[in-house]
């Protein structure tokens, strides 16, 4: 298969499953018994209120009909009711959230910088954390350090994070006093404050999430340890650290990357509990709030949104393996 | 040839002395499980019956410990002053069900999803990838939601559970298991077997799960412990195991609030999950090692 | 704790000056008047004023005082006409003055679609209002008269007494038409209040900061302490509370907005500083446990007066933060609204009488009852929810918990498809009259369609004395008929009343006249200040 | 004295029990020396020279002294030995295929062993593995540089893993087998570099290897093993001409000398076909091309060649794993045919026996078929279930997992209704066959020695007596005296069912003993096919004059004349 082809079919493969979770999540909230309209409808609602506010909000038709009017707003922008009043949302336009009077590509792009200044930093940090916990317990094999790097890994599956945050804030927000308690500052205004804010939080989610990795690098790398190349690099006189750090680190990476991949992607679109337990209002943040309130237009953006990002970090994930692992190229 | 019984992983399992305290440890919870209505009624208690008088006006556990006595041996549930022993091991029955049977059922669709996507590759791993992707891409979180509006009362809560994790857990274990079908794939030994004609079903099993196990069984230890969080996850979404039937994820996550004023709420159920998960680790990390041959013992 | 005994009397008062700090729940802050749902003490009041507005002070009853008008209006018509005059000296920060076509226009406005979403009892209650579209495409609503530009007047369908509570709500604040622009206004409202926002940040924070043309000469209700409030949004409750506990830094300038969760409320027990800036309100708004009257057994009285006996109201109450969470109920009226009177049909322990209830239920001929309970499913609702479940069960009828979201309750309990038996539900009316106790709970127009009747209770006579209360516009006789009606409605027992609740807020030490009354259970934004 | 290996003894613990690999093992060796390490496969030569490295894994347990100018290794600091390897000593391990890591490029690993050692600028690195793969022999250093360790042939990977061990100019250089997968030219090349290496700087190197040609050729000194014990240990002209132990006189009397030729067998009917066979890998590299070549029913064919030259290439192809880019292979296309005769003709196991093969005129082309293979897949099964065929890496064809016992009864399970029991049978004859213990068959592929493994790579092709078997240097890791009954059992399997056999080996005097025909490749074409008499005997193409003048006999006396002989021919 030529790049380019393997391109255009990935590409076209990845535009088709954004339709189908598009359509899907159009679909589920037809399932759904609230009736989106009656967050706009005030109090006391009467059924001619509720009527009204449906139809403006475009929710009286059937959901396929809800659907097409969605796609079609991706190209052409929407209007809602008219005259002075009506309501803009502008191409692309994923929908507007009448309950924050926002389009919500604008919310997303909004929300999107504080989500991905705690993702990317969080899974750096959680991504050196848990690979080179887990290298450390597979060459220190049956010791003390690769007991007590699974025990601590054990800790961090079965810990809730809610909690993690909840105790770091309390020992390092107040009684230490090291670090603020929570929200977030913009990079572009400060960039020490930004890294301050972002420190908890980075860590929190990096103790949480390291033990998978922890775990599946011991697996992979005893395996790897076993192989004859490993003494090939040792008889070349290398340090240990560069067989371990180069020649068997890299072959162990392939099922660790994927489970990154596919956790970074996913927490790009919103780390729910840690930005709520932060008061970062990042796009978890907003989808949590949308599901609460059913403001539909915000769930099925942030969906695709993160959807989207899921599945780009699937792509890179597949090129990077091919990067990793010269025998697997197409 | 003969059988080769000093080889069996089992033997060298056993051997494995934190594998062994992790299988027992296993056992003895499962047992734990078992007996739950035995247990408690040995102090006289259910977990549903409210003690009023052993918390506070606010709620509070009275005495110390969060009001452990000889009556209640690991203190009470604030609020309530239900019976935390009563509803710790009778959690366990939940949990453990739950955790099993969802890990066992993500796991099967995992690996066998993506064992077949690594192996057969083009247009079915291309199918079966985006698959994957629609299913993490997919709010199922909203779904949940739904699913709790329109699945019937009737239907076993427990059963939802199982289907709904295990059902939403699978699509991590299937891109793992694929990309490493996909680096066997090159392997010689499975050229070599490829070559003297072996057909899917006979390279599936022999040549890459042997290779595989070792993430597999990783991957599961791990997820257990997840899965039994998730469970607390869903009663918060309105498909949980509904109250007041005892499940660990449900009693941890209300206990985390509690944690800086009645840490004991939170340290007997937490220690209960923390047991298990390192117990199943341990085994795992044993059992791994005693299928791996190239194991240094 | 209670209130703080210094703030009421007013010993403990800050000065004017500082930043207040308000750490909040919620994401959102929509300072539109059409579409918000404010109290007319907390955010929105900071910024805007209304034609009255309610006087809350610590220990005393909520009376509606006038704000922009110069009274709470006078009724003509035997109360179908309603006439307000506008104080002098009200003006616009850009120095412009408030007119009474203001008013009017933000009226009109919140008929449209597009700004659906607030407080609307005056839509129905206006004449024409059922059919006006507002004033984007329905032109003016002929039923709301500005003879000039300092009097207004209402024309309304029928009699209403309470509509000078009415004219508290945001609606009746006033928008100039030239600055509505309805895709801004919800972040930058043009005030009339003694703040106006300065900086709005989605999600994050809204800092208001003072309106220089507000004369504190024309207000009776703002004390306008602060020099700048900052809401900071999306707080977790939890961390919030704790924040307030430790009361370090910028957080002495705090408070909370939301109730103190239970776990730290058993925290700041043994924490002396905190217990000190707890603030307790009094006994207010009525949790109860909802009956459907129209479900199978449940259409006996005798069943239903059962439940009575059988409910534990004692183990409710601990769920709820026990004795800070409430005080038990047996009436509908709540304590701090005019013309309550206490009675008890149904004397009991609090924590039930199951004997009573068995030879009840026997009476009525059911042995083997099994009901079904609505519940939220956040952990308190949980909470409640097996502490009404474990009371019933000793009265041997088996009740099952279904759990769901908050949206899916409101659905369930105000929408056409009721399934469910038993309901928990607390109710905080929208203005301290006693009318808001009782017609949206009982009334039979309230069932389903959105309606708050959700243990869908109908009996004319009820209707009738609602009917004859609310176009009372003599307030002594009105709270009668309310209190009479009270009483013949927990005959009929559709519903348990089950505690009063009371509200706890956290402040930091340095914010002062804070307090929290029984209505509205919220803290007064208003009268806060700050000591320097 | 540079090395000093005292009484050495290694043990394993493998299949469940605890085995010494070697037992006082002990020889010395100067600078500037050639010591051979000679002995019957398993005896325990890698093991000792892994031991000399400390790179024995952790199962290992070694005792004795091991010195190197004075210096002890054993127990020696790892940053020590660390320095060691690589700088004053080079290796070049037995199993090139899997020696590399197979995610790096070949001159990204050689370079790493220079920078190791070496403070160089990229660039000069870069320049010095391309001189350095120039010196082994290899045609086109730039593209071996760029390529991936499976981009590449056997014999291509052993002359970069002997250019990574001379990379830093060691004092000691570790040989295991650095010559098994090269043609005859090749080896006299390589052979000739590490003389000049000796000479250049005084290196001493321990050759382990199992063909004599070789040790005649270079060995100075020759240590003898068997079973884990040094039985002799003497000059290399001595050892040839007196040689003292019995078990180096049937050792010396089992290398197979060039002069025997089989003869045809009664023509059969062809059972494989090759038209026209061109393969490319990728636009730049041709591996075939063009190839054409027909083996009868019961006919042995010999492939010989340089290497790289695409033989086991055409070996995969008619696996069908390859796709080709044009032409085809037809196989006859019956599967094997049952008969009650199996390895041995007491053997109680039914059901395994070849066919004579009709036509393959009317056979599968398993090249059209490998291009759809999961279309195909059933018909390829089919085909394959008739093929048996031998890995030129028999290392890493051998599934890590399983043991050796369950790769064998493989093509059992997958081709034959037997019971359990009766696949043990199967496989205890099959190990015994090729000359393996019972007990071997619990272990696991990494717990055997090269030749080990090769043979249990050998026993898995043979377990169902294809019709046709593809052996690519079956024997290459096998010392004489195995080999010796290796091919005997062949020969004797071949008179039996009579399968057909394309057999490519670099060992000309191997093919000889067995090969009916040969066909000799070079750079990816065939240039000369014939008669064994007719391509051996009196060659025509002047590759194969190349390739026979460049055999080395084992007398070392002889080996130097013809070397003399050949070298001023070659420039
Ligand atoms: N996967 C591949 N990609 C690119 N080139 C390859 C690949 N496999 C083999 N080659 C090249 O094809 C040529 C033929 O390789 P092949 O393995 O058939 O050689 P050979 O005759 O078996 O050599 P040897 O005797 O050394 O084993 C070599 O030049 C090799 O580098
Ligand atoms: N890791 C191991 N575990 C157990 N036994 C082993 C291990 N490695 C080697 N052996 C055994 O030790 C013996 C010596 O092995 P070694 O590799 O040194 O043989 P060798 O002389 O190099 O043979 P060959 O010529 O076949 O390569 C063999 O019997 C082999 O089975
Ligand atoms: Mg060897
Ligand atoms: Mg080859």
């Amino acid at each position: 298969m030529t790049t380019l082809r393997f391109l255009g079919l990935r590409l076209l493969g990845m535009a088709g499953t954004l339709l189908v979770i598009s359509v899907l999540t159009y679909a589920v909230f037809y399932l759904l018994p609230t009736d989106p309209a009656m967050l706009s409808c005030g109090k006391p609602c009467t059924p001619a209120r509720l009527a009204e506010a449906s139809a403006f909000m475009g929710y009286d038709k059937p959901w396929w009909a809800q659907y097409l009017d969605f796609l079609a707003g991706i190209v052409t922008g929407r209007h809602f009711g008219s005259g002075l009043a009506a309501v803009d949302c502008a191409a692309p336009c994923f929908g507007f959230s009448f309950r924050l009077n926002t389009p919500v590509t604008e919310l997303i792009l909004d929300r999107a910088p504080v989500t991905f200044s705690i993702a990317a930093g969080a899974a750096v940090l959680w991504l050196i954390i848990g690979v080179s916990a887990g290298v450390a317990a597979a060459v220190k094999r049956g010791t003390a350090v690769d007991r007590s790097a699974m025990l601590l890994s054990t800790v961090g599956v079965s810990a809730p994070s809610y909690l993690v945050g909840l105790l770091g804030i309390l020992l390092f927000g107040f009684t230490l006093d090291m670090v603020p308690v929570g929200g977030y500052v913009p990079f572009t205004e400060s960039p020490v404050d930004w890294l301050w804010h972002l420190v908890l939080p980075w860590t929190v989610l990096a103790l949480l999430s390291a033990a998978i990795y922890a775990r599946l690098t011991r697996g992979q790398m005893i395996e790897v340890l076993g192989e004859d190349y490993i003494r090939t690099a040792r008889a070349k006189g290398l340090r240990e650290r560069r067989v371990i750090g180069r020649h068997a680190l890299r072959n162990v990476l392939i099922p660790v990357i994927t489970v990154f991949g596919l956790d970074l992607g996913s927490l790009l679109g919103g780390a729910v509990i840690t930005e709520r337990v932060f008061s970062m209002q990042g796009l978890g943040a907003l989808l949590i709030d949308a599901v609460n309130t059913v403001d539909l237009p915000v769930i099925v953006g942030v969906t695709l949104f993160s959807a989207l990002l899921v599945i780009v970090a699937n792509f890179a994930v597949d090129l990077v393996y091919s990067a990793l692992d010269p025998r697997v190229s197409r | 040839m003969t059988v080769d019984v000093s080889r069996h992983p089992l033997r060298s399992l056993t051997a494995d002395r934190w594998a062994v305290a992790g299988g027992v440890t296993i056992v003895a919870f499962l047992l734990v499980a078992a007996a739950a209505p035995l247990l408690s009624g040995l102090a006289g208690q259910d977990p549903y019956t409210y003690d009023l008088n052993a918390v506070s006006d606010s709620g509070a556990p009275i005495g110390f410990g969060g009001g452990i006595s000889a009556d209640h041996w690991f203190g009470v549930e604030p609020m309530t002053g239900r019976d935390l022993f009563a509803i710790v091991v009778h959690g366990a029955r939940t949990s453990f069900l739950v955790g099993f049977a969802a890990t066992a059922l993500s796991m099967l669709i995992g690996v066998v999803a993506g064992v077949t996507a690594g192996y057969f590759g083009g247009w079915y791993d291309r199918a079966i990838s985006r698959f994957i992707d629609v299913m993490f891409g997919f709010p199922w979180l909203v779904f949940v939601i739904a699913l709790g509006a329109i699945v019937p009362a009737a239907f076993p809560k427990q059963l939802l559970i199982i289907l709904v994790i295990g059902l939403f857990g699978w699509p991590g274990v299937a891109r793992v298991v694929r990309g490493q079908t996909i680096a066997l794939r090159q392997r010689t030994f499975v050229v070599a077997a490829t070559a003297l004609g072996a057909g899917p079903g006979h390279l599936l099993r022999h040549q890459y799960l042997p290779n595989l196990v070792s993430t597999i069984i990783v991957y599961s230890t791990m997820t257990i412990p997840s899965m039994i969080g998730a469970e607390a996850a869903l009663s918060f979404l309105g498909v949980g195991v509904p109250p007041p039937t005892p499940a660990w994820g449900r009693t941890i996550g209300d206990a985390v609030a509690w944690a800086p004023t009645d840490p004991m709420f939170l340290v007997f159920p937490g220690t209960a999950l923390f047991l298990v998960t390192l117990a199943f680790n341990l085994f795992g990390d044993g059992l791994r090692d005693a299928l791996d041959p190239r194991t240094i013992r | 704790g209670a209130n703080d005994p210094k703030a009421a009397e007013g010993g403990d008062s800050g000065g004017k000056g500082g930043k207040l700090t308000i750490l909040s729940a919620s994401t959102d802050i929509n300072f539109d008047p059409a579409k918000s749902q404010n109290l007319a003490i907390t955010t929105l009041g900071l910024v805007l004023r209304r034609l009255t507005t309610w006087d809350i002070q610590a220990g005393k009853e909520a009376t509606v005082v006038p704000d922009l008008a110069t009274d709470t209006g006078t009724s003509s018509d035997g109360g179908k006409t309603w006439t307000y005059t506008l104080k002098d000296g009200l003006f616009y920060p850009d120095g412009s003055p408030i007119t009474t076509a203001d008013v009017k226009y933000g009226l009109e406005r919140s008929f449209a679609a597009e700004l659906s979403g607030g407080l609307g009892y005056h839509k129905g209650l206006l004449v024409g209002g059922g059919d006006y579209k507002g004033p984007y495409t329905g032109g003016e609503l002929a039923s709301i008269e500005t003879p000039d530009a300092k009097t207004i007047v209402f024309k309304l369908n029928a009699p209403y007494g309470d509509w000078p509570w009415i004219a508290s709500m945001p609606a009746f604040a006033p928008v100039p038409k030239a600055k509505d622009d309805p895709k801004t206004y919800t972040q930058n409202p043009v005030a009339s209040g003694p703040y106006q926002v300065a900086s709005y940040q989605q999600g994050t924070s809204v800092v208001l900061k003072r309106n220089p043309k507000w004369d504190a000469a024309t207000d009776t209700v703002r004390a306008a302490g602060p020099d700048e409030v900052v809401f900071q949004l999306g707080q977790d409750a939890t961390v919030a509370a704790q924040r307030l506990i430790a009361d370090s830094g910028d957080d002495k300038f705090a408070f909370g907005a939301g109730f103190v969760p239970p776990a730290q409320l058993v925290q700041i027990e043994s924490n002396a500083s905190a217990k000190q800036r707890l603030v307790t309100s009094d006994a207010g708004a009525l949790a109860y446990l909802a009956i459907n009257t129209q479900r199978g057994p449940l259409k006996d009285v005798k069943v239903r007066q059962a439940l009575q006996y059988a409910v534990d109201k004692k183990a409710f109450q601990v769920a709820s933060g026990g004795a800070v969470g409430g005080d038990i109920a047996t009436t509908l009226i709540t304590p701090g609204i005019a013309g309550r009177q206490e009675y008890d049909l149904y004397p009991a322990d609090p924590s039930g009488d199951a004997e009573k209830a068995k030879q009840l239920l026997t009476e009525a001929g059911q042995s083997k009852l099994s009901l079904v309970l609505l519940s939220e499913n956040d952990p308190q609702s949980l909470a409640q929810a097996q502490a009404i479940q474990q009371g019933i069960q000793r009265a041997g009828i088996t009740v099952t918990i279904k759990p769901a979201d908050e949206n899916t309750v409101i659905e369930q309990t105000t929408g056409d498809k009721p399934d469910y038996d038993l309901a928990i539900s607390s109710w905080q009316p929208d203005f301290p009259s006693a009318n808001g106790n009782i017609q949206p709970l009982f009334g039979t127009s309230e069932i389903g369609g959105g309606g708050y009747n959700i243990s869908r209770y109908s009996v004319p006579e009820v209707d009738t004395l609602i009917g004859q209360a609310l176009g009372e516009t003599d307030a002594a006789k009105a709270q009668a008929l309310w209190a009479q009606a009270d009483k013949r409605i927990l005959q009929d027992a559709p519903v348990v009343p089950l505690i009063y609740t009371k509200n706890s807020f956290l402040h930091g030490s340095n914010v002062k006249d804070f307090f929290v009354a029984a209505f509205p259970a919220y803290p007064n934004y208003l009268k806060v200040t700050l000591s320097n | 004295m540079l090395l000093s290996v005292q009484d050495l003894t290694i043990s394993f613990e493998a299949g469940g029990d605890l085995s010494e690999a070697t037992r006082g093992v002990a020889f010395e060796l100067r600078r500037g020396r050639v010591l051979a390490l000679v002995g019957e496969s398993g005896s325990g030569k890698s093991v000792t020279a892994m031991a000399i490295l400390g790179l024995l894994p952790g199962t290992a347990a070694v005792r004795g002294s091991i010195t190197l100018e004075g210096e002890q290794l054993l127990g020696a600091a790892p940053d020590r030995l660390r320095e060691l390897r690589g700088g004053r000593i080079g290796t070049v391990f037995q199993e090139p295929m899997a020696a590399f890591n197979p995610v790096f490029t070949i001159g990204d690993q050689i370079g790493e062993a220079i920078r190791t050692h070496r403070r160089l600028t990229s660039a000069a690195v870069r320049e010095r593995v391309g001189d350095l793969l120039g010196t082994v022999g290899l045609d086109d250093p730039e593209r071996i540089a760029r390529s991936y360790p499976h981009q590449l042939s056997g014999g291509q990977l052993q002359r970069s893993m002997i250019a990574m061990a001379i990379s830093c100019d060691p004092v000691l250089l570790i040989a295991d087998e650095p010559t098994t997968a090269l043609d005859v030219t090749a080896q006299a090349g390589i052979l000739d570099l590490l003389r000049e290496l000796r000479g250049r700087i005084d290196t001493a190197i321990l050759l382990i290897t199992h063909d004599m040609g070789v040790v005649a050729d270079l060995a100075d000194d020759v240590v003898v093993l068997e079973n884990g014990r040094v039985v002799e240990c003497a000059p290399v002209a001595r050892l040839f001409a007196e040689p003292a132990h019995e078990y180096t006189k049937t050792l010396l009397d089992a290398v197979p000398t060039f002069g025997a030729t089989r003869p045809a067998p009664a023509a059969g009917a062809g059972i494989l076909s090759i038209r026209d066979l061109v393969v490319d890998y990728s636009s730049r590299v041709r591996a075939v091309g063009g190839v054409s070549l027909e083996i009868a029913a019961g006919e042995v064919l010999g492939l010989v060649g340089e290497s790289g030259s695409g033989k086991s290439t055409i070996g995969r192809v008619l696996a069908g794993l390859t796709p080709v880019t044009s032409g085809a292979a037809l196989v006859a296309g019956t599967s094997p045919v049952t008969s009650t005769s199996p390895v041995t003709s007491t053997s109680p196991v039914a059901g395994i026996s070849p066919v004579t093969g009709t036509s393959p005129a009317a056979g599968i082309d398993i090249a059209r078929l490998a291009r759809h293979p999961w279309r195909n897949a059933r018909a390829l099964r089919r085909a394959r279930s008739g093929i048996g065929i031998v890995f030129q890496d028999p290392a890493s064809s051998l599934n890590p997992r399983r043991t050796v016992a369950d790769s064998i009864a493989e093509p059992l399970v997958l081709h034959r209704d037997l019971t359990v029991a009766q696949q043990r049978v199967r496989v205890g004859e099959l190990l015994d066959a090729v000359q393996l213990p019972a007990a071997m068959g619990r272990r696991y592929p990494h717990e055997m020695s090269g030749g080990q493994r090769q043979r249990v790579a050998i026993a898995r092709a043979l377990a169902l007596n294809p019709p046709l078997l593809i052996a690519d240097e079956p024997t290459s890791a096998l010392d004489v005296s195995v080999q010796a009954r290796i091919l005997a059992l062949f020969r004797s399997l071949q008179d039996d069912f009579g399968f057909a056999c394309l057999f490519i080996s670099h060992d000309l005097a191997v093919v000889e003993q067995l090969a009916h025909r040969v066909a000799v490749m070079h750079r990816g074409l065939i240039v000369e096919q014939g008669s064994t008499e007719q391509v051996l005997h009196n060659p025509q193409h002047p590759y194969t004059q190349r390739l026979l003048a460049a055999i080395p006999v084992a007398d070392p006396q002889r080996q130097a004349d013809r070397r003399a002989a050949r070298v001023p021919a070659d420039h």
